[in-house]
């Protein structure tokens, strides 16, 4: 056991469970408020529920030696989960730091969906689909592409720190539930975000939190984690500025929303790259990232499409992006800049095989939710126009009158 | 008693505070409304940050004021000066409301009417 | 000229706004109040989450037009439809408050009464 | 019908509040504002908290109701006990504003007048 | 000297000493509007009072060898404290990191007392209280619990990362202070928090300092820290979601602010166990805080007692249980679950030391502060109408309006 | 390569990176409610385009073999740095994160001076005012204080952690930019900071990140970090205390901004001498960088000189006290404490030609800007009247009311 890498792991983590009210800050700015209770808890609760999830079974099923599609119980409420061996992961970090650096992906993803289904998803049924959704559609991919025996680690695709894992398929699923919770009432001309301070200071927690989720991605505190960190950040550098001359070519103003929106984008094209390119590559996939998703944006504006915080736009698209940039510009003769196509095409292969089993499992799982009695998608009519804060949660966020 | 009510732009209530203070008001109150007139609104960014929308109703805020019938278009021509931007005025300079004010008592000491102001 | 002072829920701001643009109002501002009429109070979290109490006032908007005063009774009915909820209307749907205004300056231009509206 | 519009501190407006339900009123509304009277404003930190400016208007809390002509005595000598810190009332106290309502309709039923307070 | 657990304490006290501001915006949010900048300056200016103490006698009166009871004045102004030898602390880490590390758990626990006696305490009192209760109260019990010669921590009580020390205590010490101060004006009904989006905020960085604060209190970068780190997120997790669901069974509705308070009793109870159980002692300590506290706070609700933001419920209850399970749940062949009740035995013999002494030093404290002239405990009447920001701070929290 | 130090310095960079939001916060609570978005914005889109800039071009001739004013174009786009090598730093720690590290160094700098130009400086041309004050500016005297071929490096000035390339640089070209971009219009009875408790937030973020800043510039995990980071503590609180007092003793009131700055002061003037002075040290240079920086506020509110939010006064002020208090306070021999006054006679020169070069630099650049067509300095009277966020950033900071 590396005591630096243990230290570096231990931080990572801490920065990855960071991000969560990081996520919270950045959706709850952007919506309006009477619903930013709302929206800050869809994130913060799944610290609550999925570290539950994770601990009891989640890590088992998805890390468990179990063969090529899932896990196995082996590790049920991390029994046999060392704190000083490597058994499972065989890195140079002990097995539970690992296992606990992936209980914050683990978080995180399902929070990501919530900017989809914003100011009008049902409180309670969330967090049966939090806990129904980790366990069939995150572990199992996490385990396709992470796991030793995973389908798509063993045929090659590259996925450094959770490209297909966490945004693409957070991308999907919050398309899926979108369409099936429905457009929110009253939207029709855009809203305005609430409050921008917010947004800056989650896009800070997550731009802050993400070197964690790359950097510590290689399991140590070594060469590859420093490489990890310094394109990380250049990649969202890029989108950002992107963004920004974009909204002013398209508008004439630098939207700060929009400069937080554009460093997230780079952030999430980054992620599946972040351990095999260098910095010129990264500058080539946060410029991408920030014309891809600057548009997509806008099309899905025109659309009308009600993915609420545009998840899709950022994560999905951004994902999609990250994972083919990966097979373009990796480094070390791999990347189709070094003539190789090969990785291109297994990330291709595993970019669908996401798109399809999160659709489709996703699709499933809320249409079952949504006929189960007591439960049902969408809050009623009258808490959405009151707001969920004061109907779901008994809260006002903010409080300026001294009445009562 | 006169009850004045001037919506105005935001950066020039300090302007007209100080106008009605010189006019000799005894008081005032302020507070921030959205409201729309004449003035077109503006584009604000919403799709987080690729798309805009309009806004009709922009910032404004209010300033009302009650004083003795007789310092009425004192107080008018007061706020009008402080209000206006530029020579000619620009639109969403704002507008005044007048009506009456039947009674006021001062809460301190029970005093009424005008000698309340 | 006429004053009238709609109280609404929050919700349904917009909804009124267009309205009084379609009766052809030529202005309005809108801000927002805590109030009290017919309506229960909510159930709110204090004590960190473990225990309640109930709120009286609840958030409401306001939001005023003024106009000419053969336009009252159009501008009113457009509120009253745009308002109300439901079929029957529900409890807390609000109140609308019609007073008279004596004079109208427009800020910009000096305009006075009704031409100022 | 008459409207009451109480500006008042803010610390006392649950207290008023009480007593206007005591009174017996139909309902209310309140909302914050910044105002000046006689009370002196406060001194307020500017420069990064090493020099101080004084900021004439304080924070003031409206609260305002439209009730039915015979009740006004009876509501405004609520206001008055409940606003009045100490027993001779201190500066800053707010006053009270009393004018005409010309109309009032209940949203929700289209009633009218006395019967929609 | 191990570069990783140097690398581990540096990041864990700096994770540390980011709590207090995470205190000052859960305590912050939680209050009326007027009363903001009070209470976030109760918890920031400890950061910079208590800094000042700990340097020049703080840290020596609690970990010189000074025997049972109290250090001795070897380590004024840290003289004689290595930062690169371990002559005192005796681990592999560095003293003078020890002595950081320390340094941020005194910083913080006076600033939990705060909740207590938010809305009304006098500023100026408060900080000459600070010195005279970190100096009378928290040195000497952190010097029993911890200090090589400290009289608990020589008959074998357990407390890994504070429990007795700082939460016990400050719970104690909030009772008493709340008491002291008397009650708020016109509170009966309850006060809605102003911003709960700052209460999450709060709950959120204090959730990621934590990690510093009990997987740093191992003093390096190996397994235990690692096993800790997974009991403090496991913890935290199972008490916030059985404070919603708590919550959901008795309103109906689920608060945000109750998902915070959740989270933080879980970290509370924890706090003590975290280097001795595993992650299923951790569910069921997380359970068992989750319940505690939320009953506590009802009751103290019924009661009418006013600590205001529910110091004693949280921190004193949940501290209480956390010490009491760390006798229970701890593995190894310590705990009763494994057949061993002499650890609880010292465990309560802890607890009952820490109340008991808290409670006594701290009312003569404040007895004392309150005869002194121009001191005294409670600001004016008006003060506390007008609200303290503007009365004792000259600052409005908020400024909207254009006036002025 | 160790390990210990790679998860120290990766954390560091991490930290000082978060910084920039939270001077972000820090900027942004202390403008009027209208120039919000603008405020905060001057120093989040420094991270886009800074660390650009950086990559492409600044490190390279920041830290490039070029001789003692400048270095080279050696590294451009990071060319031949290395991740686990040490050929240009010559450090245990590898060049590439060194070069992360200081790129963050990089990004907070330009954003400091916003400080003096918010609510009235246009936007776009601040984007190339970033641009050319980085290349220009910082870059070179980066080399000379820190470069082993650099000027000042190689006279023996002592400058730590940046106190002459970040701070008095940032408030010389504050005085500068403040001074040709005009006075804002109608602030001469002062402003009322809009949000305390974003300060405050600004400032906890700010203490927390300079950990990194400071305890980083050692570029390992040993006990000269260890030192560091304690030193950096006391310094902040011993100011943050004298704030407070000195608030008291003229306004009996204690400013929450108050002491937000006196805490960022302590921690500007002890940055050069972090690595060099003891605790007793930083006591005296927290209690020095106090009492200065309250009085220089004070007196720049008397002349009126329009630097909106004391940039000179803290971080300019601030860091020339600390760049003196290096060559007083440090210890090993070398301060004049211990009878040695050549340290200080270096770091005179260093602060002068750190003063004599960022001025006239400065003002060259910001001429030029000024008569570009299409750029020019100043935003609209319109735009300022109205305020710069709904103006020139399409964003109004907060949405309170219902309406469209
Ligand atoms: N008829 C009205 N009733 C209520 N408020 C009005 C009315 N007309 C204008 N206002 C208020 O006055 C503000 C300025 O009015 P505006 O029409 O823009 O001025 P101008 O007519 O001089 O251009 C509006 O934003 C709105 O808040
Ligand atoms: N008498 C009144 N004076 C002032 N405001 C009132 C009065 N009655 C009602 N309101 C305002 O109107 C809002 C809606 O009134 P409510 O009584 O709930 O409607 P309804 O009578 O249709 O149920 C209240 O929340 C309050 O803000
Ligand atoms: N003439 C007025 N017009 C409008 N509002 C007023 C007027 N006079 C006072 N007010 C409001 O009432 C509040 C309290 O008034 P103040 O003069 O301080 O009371 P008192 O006269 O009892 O000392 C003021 O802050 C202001 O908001």
């Amino acid at each position: 056991m590396d005591s630096g890498s243990v230290a570096w792991m231990l931080m990572a983590s801490a920065l990855v469970l960071f991000m969560t009210p990081g996520l919270a800050f950045l959706y709850g700015g952007l919506v309006r408020g009477k619903n930013v209770v709302s929206t800050v808890m869809y994130s913060f609760v799944s610290m609550g529920v999925v570290s539950v999830v994770w601990v009891l079974w989640g890590y088992s099923l998805a890390f468990g030696e179990g063969g090529s599609f899932i896990g196995n119980f082996d590790y049920l409420g991390f029994k046999g989960v060392s704190s000083t061996g490597t058994d499972i992961h065989g890195a140079g970090t002990p097995d539970m730091a690992v296992a606990i650096f992936q209980m914050m992906f683990a978080i995180i993803t399902p929070a990501l969906i919530t900017g989809a289904i914003a100011e009008r998803f049902k409180f309670t049924t969330y967090l049966v689909f939090l806990v129904a959704w980790v366990t069939f559609v995150y572990v199992p991919i996490a385990h396709w592409v992470w796991a030793g025996d995973g389908w798509l680690f063993e045929l090659g695709a590259l996925d450094f720190a959770g490209g297909t894992v966490v945004h693409i398929n957070a991308g999907i699923a919050a398309v899926v539930a979108a369409w099936l919770v429905g457009k929110r009432r009253g939207v029709d001309r855009g809203v305005e975000p609430h409050n921008v301070p917010f947004v800056i200071l989650g896009a800070g927690i997550l731009w802050f939190g993400w070197f964690g989720f790359n950097a510590g991605s290689g399991l140590a505190s070594d060469g590859l984690a420093i490489s990890a960190f310094l394109v990380t950040n250049t990649a969202a550098a890029m989108a950002l500025v992107v963004w920004i001359v974009l909204g002013h070519i398209h508008t004439g103003k630098m939207s700060g929303v929009g400069a937080a929106t554009g460093a997230v984008a780079g952030l999430v094209a980054i992620t599946p790259a972040s351990g095999f390119v260098g910095p010129m590559g990264a500058i080539a996939i946060g410029f991408g990232a920030g014309v891809l998703t600057f548009y997509a944006v806008r099309i899905r504006h025109k659309i009308g499409f009600d993915d609420a915080l545009e998840v899709m736009a950022v994560h999905g698209i951004g994902g999609i992006w990250g994972a083919i940039a990966t097979g373009i510009f990796a480094v070390g003769g791999i990347g189709l800049v070094n003539g190789d196509a090969k990785v291109l095409g297994y990330n291709v292969v595993a970019v669908l095989a996401t798109i399809t089993y999160s659709f489709i499992v996703t699709f499933v799982i809320l249409k079952i939710l949504d006929v189960i009695p007591g439960l049902g998608l969408r809050a009623t009519r009258e808490a959405e126009d009151a707001g969920l804060d004061v109907s779901l949660h008994g809260e006002r966020a903010y409080v300026g009158d001294g009445a009562d | 008693m006169i009850k004045i009510e001037a919506v105005v732009r935001p950066e020039r209530i300090n302007l007209v505070v100080e106008a009605l203070i010189e006019a000799g008001v005894g008081g005032y109150h302020v507070l921030n409304v959205s409201g729309k007139g004449a003035q077109q609104g503006v584009e604000v960014f919403t799709g987080r940050g690729a798309t805009t929308t309009v806004r009709a109703a922009l910032p404004k805020s209010i300033i009302t004021t009650v004083v003795k019938a007789d310092m009425k278009d004192a107080v008018i021509e007061a706020i009008l000066i402080a209000a206006r931007t530029g020579e000619e005025g620009q639109i969403g300079d704002g507008k005044i409301f007048v009506s009456q004010v039947a009674e006021v008592i001062r809460v301190r000491t029970g005093e009424k009417d005008e000698s309340a102001l």
